[in-house]
C-alpha cells in the first residue's frame, strides 16, 4: 500500500465505514417496542442447578468502601448462618455453595453483582445489600430476572416487591414504636437531625406526620450530607431550640462528630435525650461509649435480648469470630434471612422462585430476637420493637419491649394520622 | 504528499489498522460474550467515551479535569430523567416522586417529556456549563493545580446538590428501574444488543472525531498552548479560547457517555459521579496512554475490566490494585502503556534502519 | 550547522514602500508598579521603522518589565502606542494581533512540534477557526520562506525540542517573521550562541530592521557596538540616556551607573542567559 | 447571642480548616501540587492518638504524647513520599497529584487492613470534656483546645520559617523553586525537611480531630476537598493566606450553614471560592514574579 492512499482521509473513511456498518447491525438487531403491543419475551428461564449435592445462594455486601464498616459485620453472620446450615444437612439435603460478591459501597455495582450473581453464577437466592440506594439498585434486577433477594436491614418502608423479603424492620416496627415510646414518656417536642438521604428524609416526614396527630412540636429539622464532620452549627440550633428530646436517624461518621460535640457542648441524655435509629452495637465503639452512654435507641435485637436462641447465636459467632465483637439487630436480621429461606425452600419442597414465594407466607423462625412470621403479602416479617439504653459495658439494653410482634405494614396503611404519606 | 512528511507520522498506517481491528472486534463480541458480559462491555464503553474526552482535555491540551463525573451525570440525569416520564407515559408522574416527592413533576422535568428535547439538553446542557466554567477560569489564566482542584470541588458540589434535592433527583438512590429506551423495550435481549451496538458505533465515532482533532491544526494548537501558553498568546492566540474548546468537546462526549450509560446499566446515581469516580475515569487514561488516539480507549476498558474481575475473587485487592497502578504508570510511565510499544517499536526501527 | 539566509528573508519581509517610515513605536509617561515597588517610571521612548534600537541597562534596569508592559503581560499605566493603536490596556493575545510579537530570554517555542508545525502556527493566528478543524494541507508560502530564512528547511520535521540552543532562538526569530510582525521586541536573542551565529543573527536582524520597527534587549556590548543603530539606557526603571552607540558610551552618567559595571555584565552574557527570571522588585 | 455562637463556630471550624490545610499549603508551595495523600497523613496521625491511647492509657498524657509523636509519623510517611515518588516528579506537578492520590488509596486500605474497618475511639481527656461557660454562651473545652493548637502551629511555622536558616530556604524553595534552584539554595535536604514539616502538620491535624470527629480509615477523605479549597483560596508561599482563607471559609460555612442547610452551605462556599478566583487568580497572598511558566 502507497503512503499516499492512507494519508488524509483514510482513518475518516475508513471510520465512516464502520460506523455505517454498527448503525445497520444496530437497527437490524431491534426488539420489541413497549408500546407496539408485541411481547415482549420473558426473562431468561432460570439456569439455577439443583440437580447435583449442592446448591448457589450469593452473598452480596460491600467488603470495601465507606459501606464496608458497616456490611463486613452483615456477611460475617450469613458466613455463620451459612456454616450451620450446611452443617445441618443442608437445605433440602444440599450443601450451600456460597458465591460472594463485594457491592463497592456503590449501587452502580450492587445492581451489576446482582445481575452476575443470578445469570453467570445462577445462584438460587442473593442475601445483602444495606443502603436504600443499594436495594433500589437491586430491585428491578431482581424483578426483571424473577430472582430473590433477602434485604436484612431496617429502612424507610414504602415498598414491597415480589422478589425482596425485608427481614429488617420497616417503619412501622421502629420508627413508631419509637415515636409511640416518647410519646408515652411525655414528650412534647422534638428535634430531627439526619442524614441528607432517603432514609431519614422519609422517617421524618413520618415522624412529622406523627407529631402533628399526636400534638408533639417538631422545633427543628437539620440534614447534614453524608461525611459531614463538623456539628457545631447543628448542635448549637439543637441546644437553642430545648426539645424534650432528639430524634436521630444520622447515618455512619457522622454520628462519631455529633455525639463528640453534643457531650462537648454540654448537653447529656438527662437533660434532652437522643434516639437513634441507625447505631446499633458495633458502631458505639468507635462512638465512644463515654460520649453515647444513657442515650436511646430503636431495634428489634440487641445482644442482650434472653432467649435460648440468642445465646447460642451469640456464642456461636463470638466462637467464630472473637470474643470482642457484638451482634446487633442487621447482623441477626441477615442470619435469621438464611434461615427464613431455608424454611421457605423446605415447606415448597423446591428451590424455584415462584414455588417459595407462594410458601413463604407463615413461615416462622424461632430468631435470636424471638420467633418472626413471614407475611407472605408484603414480604416483611412480624417483629417485636425493642427501645434500649446504651449502657457503660457498650451493650444495648432492653428499656422497652412493644412486647409482642408487631404485623409489618411498609405503606403504614393501618394508620390514620399517616393518610396522604405516600 | 512527500515521502519526508509521510516519514514524519509513521503512525499513519498503524492507528488506521488498530482502528479497523478495534471495529471488527466489536462487531465480533456479541458473537462469544454471554449477555451478561456484554452488557457489562457496554457500560465499559461508555465509561471508554469519557476516557477519549478526557484523552483529548487532558492529554492533548494538559487540562487535569477531576471533575468529568460532573457532566458524565449531567448526561446521565437528563437521560434518565427522560426515560423516567416515558415510563410514566404522557402527563404521569415518575414512580419515585410519589413516593418521596410531592407527587407533581416540576416544571423543569417538563421539557424532557420530548425525546429530541432530551437529546438536545444531553449534548447543550454540559456544552454550556463546560463554556461557562471553562470561560470563567481560562481566561483568568488558572490553571494547572488550580483547575484540578476547582474542577473536583465543582463534582463535590454537584453530588451534594443531587443528594440535597431528593424529591426531584432521587437522592442518594439515584434514578433507576427504566423499561424502555425511547420506546424500546429494555428487557428484551435484542434491544440490549442494538444498545450494546450504538455504544460501540458512538465510540467510534468519537475516536473519529477525536483523532480529526487531534492530527488537525487545532490538535496542534492545543499542544502548543499546553506546553507554552505565553508563547501562543505572543503569536495572536487566546489559549482561553482553545482550552474552552477541547473542555467543551470531552465535556459532550462524558455527557454522550453518561447518557449510554443510563439504559444500558439501568442506574445512575451520585455514587456514579463524585469525586471518586471523577478520579477513577483518569487512571484508564493514564494507562492507556494520555496523548494517544486508541491509549485512552484501551486502558479505560482495560482497567473497568480489571475493575471487575479482581473485585470478583479480592474484594480489597482491587483498592491495592488501583492504588499501585496510579503510582507505578503515572511516576514511572508517564505515556503510558502505549509508550512501552513506541519505545519497543523505535527500537526495531533503528535496528532495521542500521541493518 | 545551517545558516541563515538573507535572500529569502528579504522575500519574507518584502518592500512595503507603503509602510515606510509610518510604523513607530511611541512610549509615554509608563510606568509599571509591584506592590508598591516601581518597576518602570515615566519611561518615554520613541523607535521608528529602520532603526535597530538597543535597550541596554544593569540587571533590574526594568529592561524586560518595560516589554512585558507593552505587550500587556504585567498592568501598566501611561501610553505605548504602536502604528497609531493604544496597547496598553488590551490583552496580550489582542496586541499580538496588532503586530506586536516578542522572544524571551529563554527560547520560548513549542517543544514537542516540529519546526514546521511550530512556524505554522505562527502563520495561523489569524485563520478562521472552521478551518483550525482540517488538517494542514501544505504550509503557507511564508512558513517557507521563514524556513530558508532561518535555515532550518533541512530540520522542519524535527521536533524543536531537539534543536540546538542558537536554532530555537531563530525558530522563534522565524515565528515573528511569519507572524507578521511589525514591531520585534527581543529579549537577549543572541545570549549563548557561539560567535558565527551572533554574527549572521546580527545580519539578519539589521535587515529585519530595515523594514520593521526592532527593539532588542542585550547585554553583549560587542554586538552592541556592531549591530546597534542607536541605544537606549536604563537604570532603576527610568532612562537614563538615548543616541547612539558612540553618544552613549561617552556620556558621562552612563559611564558612572553602567559602564562602569561593564565587565560585571559581560561576564554575566557568557555564561548564558543568568538574569534571573525573579521579580526585580522582590525585596521580601 | 445565637450570633456569637456561630461566630464562635466559624472560628472553630476554621481551625480545623486551618490544621488541616497549613501543612498542605507548604508541601503545595514546594511541589507545586496538591498532595492529595495528605488527609491520610491525618488518619495516620488520628490512628497514632489511638495506638499511643492504647499503650499509655491516661487520656490527658496521651493526648500530649500523641501531637509530637503525631508529627513524627506524618512527617516520616511524607519523607517516604518524597524519597521514593515526589522528588522524581518535581517538574510533573500535575501528575503528582494522581501518584499521591494513588497513594491515599494504598493507605486507606492498608489502616483497614491493620485496623479494621470500624471506626475506633479515642477518649478526650477529662480536662476538655464539657464547655466553657462565658456569659450564657457555652464554649467547648476541645474546640478552644483545637483554636489554641491551630495558633501554636500557625506561630511555630511562622518563627521557624523567618528566624531559622532553614526556615529562609523552605520560604525560598515554597516560593520559587527555579529561582531558589538557580542561587543554589534548593538541596534534597530542603526539599526533604518541607516536606516532613507539612506533611507533620498533618499529623498533628489528625491528633487534634479525634477530639472532634470519627477515627477511620477515611477520616483524611472527608476534610481533604475543603483543605484544598483553603489552600487554593489562600494562595502560596505564606502562612497568612492560610490562615485568612481558613478563617474565612470556616466562617462562610457556618453562617451559610445557620441560615439555610449544611448540604446549601457548602454549595455556597464554593461558589464563593470560584467567584473569588476570578477576582484573584492566584489566591488571596501570591508572591509576585516575572516567571513565565
Amino acid at each position: 500500500m502507497r503512503p499516499r492512499s492512507l494519508s488524509r482521509h483514510g482513518v475518516t473513511r475508513l471510520s465512516t465505514v464502520s460506523l455505517a456498518a454498527l448503525a445497520v447491525v444496530a437497527l437490524s438487531a431491534c426488539g420489541a417496542r413497549v408500546d407496539s403491543g408485541e411481547a415482549a419475551p420473558t426473562a431468561a428461564e432460570s439456569c439455577v442447578d439443583t440437580s447435583g449435592d449442592t446448591v448457589k445462594v450469593g452473598f452480596l455486601n460491600s467488603l470495601s468502601g465507606t459501606m464496608a464498616i458497616s456490611e463486613q459485620t452483615v456477611h460475617d453472620s450469613l458466613q455463620l448462618a451459612a456454616e450451620e446450615i450446611n452443617a445441618d444437612g443442608g437445605v433440602l439435603g444440599k450443601q450451600l455453595e456460597i458465591v460472594s460478591e463485594d457491592g463497592q459501597s456503590e449501587p452502580t455495582v450492587f445492581a451489576e453483582k446482582a445481575g452476575k450473581l443470578i445469570t453467570s453464577d445462577c445462584v438460587a437466592a442473593v442475601f445483602g445489600g444495606w443502603t436504600s440506594a443499594s436495594r433500589k439498585a437491586m430491585l428491578p434486577v431482581f424483578e426483571a430476572q424473577d430472582s430473590l433477594l433477602f434485604y436484612p436491614v431496617q429502612y424507610e418502608g414504602l415498598e414491597s416487591s415480589p422478589n425482596i423479603f425485608y427481614t429488617g424492620a420497616t417503619t412501622n416496627q421502629q420508627i413508631v414504636p419509637a415515636l409511640d415510646y416518647l410519646a408515652e414518656q411525655g414528650t412534647e417536642s422534638l428535634f430531627l437531625v439526619g442524614s441528607d438521604y432517603v432514609f431519614p428524609r422519609t422517617a421524618n416526614k413520618i415522624i412529622n406526620a406523627y407529631a402533628e396527630a399526636h400534638g408533639i412540636e417538631i422545633v427543628g429539622e437539620e440534614y447534614a450530607p453524608l461525611g459531614h464532620t463538623d456539628f457545631s452549627t447543628i448542635v448549637n440550633k439543637v441546644k437553642s431550640a430545648d426539645a424534650d428530646a432528639v430524634f436521630n436517624t444520622l447515618n455512619g461518621d457522622s454520628n462519631v462528630a455529633f455525639f463528640k460535640e453534643y457531650n462537648n457542648a454540654g448537653m447529656s441524655a438527662d437533660e434532652m435525650p437522643v434516639v437513634s435509629v441507625s447505631i446499633a452495637e458495633e458502631e458505639i465503639g468507635g462512638i465512644g461509649v463515654d460520649n453515647i452512654e444513657g442515650q436511646l435507641t430503636a431495634w428489634n435485637y440487641y445482644q442482650t435480648v434472653e432467649s435460648p436462641a440468642n445465646e447460642a447465636f451469640v456464642e456461636a459467632f463470638k466462637a467464630k469470630y472473637g470474643e470482642d465483637r457484638p451482634t446487633s439487630d442487621p447482623m441477626e436480621a441477615a442470619y435469621t434471612s438464611l434461615h427464613l429461606w431455608k424454611a421457605m425452600v423446605e415447606k415448597a419442597e423446591s428451590f424455584a422462585v415462584a414455588d417459595v414465594v407462594a410458601a413463604a407466607d407463615g413461615v416462622t423462625f424461632d430468631a435470636p430476637e424471638g420467633q418472626v412470621v413471614v407475611n407472605g403479602d408484603n414480604h416483611h416479617i412480624a417483629k417485636t420493637a425493642l427501645i434500649g439504653t446504651i449502657g457503660e459495658d457498650g451493650l444495648i439494653h432492653t428499656e422497652w419491649s412493644s412486647g409482642e410482634p408487631i404485623e409489618p405494614d411498609p405503606y403504614l396503611e393501618g394508620y390514620d394520622w399517616a393518610d396522604g404519606l405516600s | 504528499m512527500t515521502v519526508l512528511s509521510a516519514l514524519a507520522r509513521p503512525g499513519r498506517t498503524r492507528t488506521l489498522a488498530a482502528y479497523g481491528l478495534a471495529a471488527a472486534l466489536l462487531l465480533l463480541a456479541p458473537t462469544v460474550l454471554s449477555p451478561f458480559r456484554l452488557d457489562l462491555l457496554a457500560k465499559f464503553l461508555c465509561l471508554a467515551m469519557v476516557a477519549v474526552g478526557i484523552g483529548l482535555a487532558w492529554g492533548r491540551g494538559g487540562l487535569l479535569t477531576l471533575g468529568q463525573g460532573v457532566y458524565f451525570g449531567l448526561g446521565g440525569y437528563l437521560m434518565a430523567m427522560h426515560l423516567k416520564l416515558a415510563d410514566a407515559g404522557p402527563g404521569g408522574v415518575p414512580d419515585f416522586m410519589l413516593l418521596y416527592g410531592t407527587g407533581q413533576v416540576p416544571g423543569w422535568w417538563e421539557p424532557l417529556r420530548s425525546p429530541i428535547a432530551a437529546i438536545l439538553l444531553i449534548l447543550l446542557v454540559p456544552a454550556a456549563l463546560a463554556a461557562a466554567l471553562g470561560w470563567a477560569v481560562f481566561t483568568r489564566r488558572v490553571r494547572g493545580a488550580y483547575f484540578a482542584i476547582l474542577s473536583q470541588a465543582l463534582a463535590a458540589a454537584f453530588t451534594i446538590l443531587l443528594i440535597g434535592q431528593q424529591q426531584t433527583t432521587g437522592g442518594t438512590n439515584g434514578l433507576n428501574g427504566f423499561r424502555a429506551f425511547f420506546g424500546y423495550d429494555l428487557a428484551d435481549p435484542a434491544n440490549r444488543l442494538m444498545l450494546y451496538f450504538i455504544a460501540a458505533a458512538v465510540l467510534l465515532g468519537m475516536v473519529a472525531v477525536a483523532h480529526q482533532l487531534a492530527t488537525s491544526r487545532f490538535g496542534e494548537l492545543l499542544v502548543a498552548v499546553r506546553d507554552q501558553e505565553d508563547r501562543g498568546r505572543f503569536l495572536g492566540y487566546d489559549p482561553a479560547l482553545v482550552k474552552v474548546v477541547a473542555y467543551v468537546v470531552a465535556a459532550v462526549m462524558a455527557a454522550i457517555g453518561g447518557a449510554l450509560f443510563v439504559p444500558i446499566v439501568g442506574i445512575i446515581s451520585p455514587a456514579d459521579v463524585g469525586v471518586v469516580p471523577s478520579i477513577g475515569f483518569l487512571i484508564g487514561v493514564a494507562i492507556g496512554g494520555r496523548a494517544t488516539l486508541l491509549g485512552p480507549v484501551l486502558g479505560s476498558i482495560a482497567v473497568s475490566w480489571a475493575q471487575t474481575s479482581i473485585s470478583e475473587q479480592f474484594p480489597s485487592g482491587w483498592i491495592y490494585f488501583q492504588g499501585a497502578l496510579f503510582i507505578l504508570v503515572v511516576a514511572f510511565l508517564p505515556g503510558g502503556l502505549a509508550s512501552v510499544a513506541g519505545v519497543a517499536r523505535r527500537r526495531r526501527t533503528a535496528e532495521r534502519s542500521r541493518a | 550547522m545551517n545558516d541563515i539566509d538573507l535572500t529569502a528573508a528579504d522575500a519574507l519581509l518584502g518592500t512595503d514602500t507603503a509602510r515606510f517610515r509610518h510604523d513607530y513605536l511611541e512610549v509615554r509617561g509608563l510606568r509599571v508598579e509591584f506592590d508598591g515597588f516601581v518597576a518602570v517610571r515615566d519611561v518615554d521612548l520613541t523607535v521608528t521603522q529602520g532603526d535597530l534600537r538597543f535597550l541596554i541597562g544593569p540587571n533590574g534596569a526594568g529592561k524586560t518589565t518595560l516589554i512585558d508592559a507593552v505587550t500587556g503581560l504585567v498592568r501598566a499605566t501611561g501610553s505605548a502606542a504602536f502604528g497609531g493603536t493604544e496597547l496598553l490596556g488590551r490583552t496580550t493575545h489582542r496586541i499580538a494581533r496588532a503586530g506586536v510579537g516578542r522572544t524571551f530570554q529563554t527560547a520560548s517555542v513549542f517543544e514537542e512540534l516540529t519546526v514546521l508545525q511550530n512556524l505554522d502556527i505562527a502563520a495561523g493566528a489569524r485563520r478562521r477557526p472552521l478551518s483550525l478543524l482540517r488538517r494542514r494541507a501544505d504550509p503557507p508560502a511564508a512558513v517557507d520562506q521563514a524556513l530558508e530564512t532561518i535555515g532550518l528547511t533541512a530540520l522542519r520535521d524535527t521536533p524543536a525540542g531537539v534543536l540546538a540552543h542558537g536554532q530555537k532562538q531563530w525558530l522563534e526569530i522565524g515565528m515573528l517573521l511569519v507572524q507578521d510582525a511589525h514591531l520585534l521586541l527581543l529579549d537577549e536573542p543572541v545570549a549563548g550562541m557561539t560567535q558565527a551565529e551572533r554574527e549572521e543573527t546580527g545580519q539578519l536582524l539589521r535587515r529585519i530592521g530595515s523594514q520593521r520597527v526592532v527593539v532588542v534587549v542585550e547585554h553583549d556590548m560587542e554586538f552592541l557596538r556592531s549591530f546597534a543603530d542607536s541605544v537606549t539606557v536604563m537604570h532603576q526603571g527610568q532612562v537614563l540616556a538615548e543616541g547612539t552607540v558612540n553618544e552613549v558610551q561617552n556620556d558621562p552618567a552612563v559611564v558612572e551607573v553602567y559602564l562602569g559595571a561593564d565587565a560585571a555584565s559581560s561576564d554575566a552574557t557568557t555564561t548564558g542567559s543568568a538574569e534571573p527570571v525573579a521579580t526585580e522588585g522582590d525585596h521580601s | 447571642m445565637d450570633i456569637i455562637a456561630q461566630l464562635f463556630a466559624g472560628l472553630s471550624l476554621g481551625s480545623v480548616l486551618l490544621l488541616a490545610a497549613l501543612g498542605l499549603s507548604l508541601t503545595f508551595g514546594q511541589m507545586g501540587v496538591i498532595n492529595m495523600a495528605h488527609g491520610e497523613f491525618m488518619m495516620a496521625g488520628a490512628y497514632t492518638a489511638f495506638v499511643v491511647q492504647g499503650v499509655v492509657g491516661d487520656a490527658g498524657v496521651s493526648l500530649l504524647l500523641a501531637l509530637p509523636l503525631g508529627f513524627v509519623v506524618g512527617g516520616l510517611l511524607g519523607l517516604l513520599l518524597e524519597a521514593t515518588l515526589i522528588h522524581r516528579m518535581y517538574r510533573r506537578p500535575l501528575d503528582t497529584l494522581l501518584v499521591t492520590w494513588g497513594v491515599a488509596l494504598v493507605l486507606q486500605q492498608v489502616a483497614r487492613d491493620v485496623f479494621g474497618a470500624p471506626n475506633v475511639d479515642v477518649r478526650a481527656p477529662a480536662w476538655l470534656s464539657g464547655a466553657v461557660e462565658i456569659g450564657g454562651l457555652a464554649l467547648p473545652r476541645t474546640r478552644l483546645f483545637i483554636l489554641a493548637l491551630a495558633a501554636v502551629c500557625v506561630v511555630a511555622l511562622a518563627l521557624a520559617l523567618r528566624a531559622t536558616p532553614l526556615g529562609r530556604r523552605i520560604r525560598a524553595v515554597v516560593q520559587n523553586r527555579d529561582l531558589a534552584e538557580a542561587s543554589g539554595i534548593s538541596s534534597r535536604t530542603t526539599d526533604r525537611v518541607t516536606f516532613f514539616i507539612g506533611s507533620g502538620l498533618a499529623g498533628i491535624a489528625g491528633v487534634a480531630l479525634t477530639l472532634l470527629g470519627s477515627i477511620g480509615p477515611t477520616l483524611g477523605t472527608n476534610y481533604i476537598v475543603d483543605a484544598f479549597l483553603v489552600v487554593v483560596a489562600g494562595g502560596i508561599g505564606q502562612v497568612k493566606g492560610t490562615v485568612i482563607a481558613a478563617t474565612a471559609l470556616g466562617l462562610m460555612q457556618a453562617f451559610f450553614e445557620y441560615s439555610t442547610t449544611a448540604s446549601v452551605a457548602k454549595v455556597l462556599v464554593f461558589v464563593a471560592v470560584v467567584a473569588f478566583l476570578q477576582l484573584r487568580p492566584q489566591g488571596l497572598v501570591s508572591v509576585r514574579t516575572r516567571s513565565l511558566a
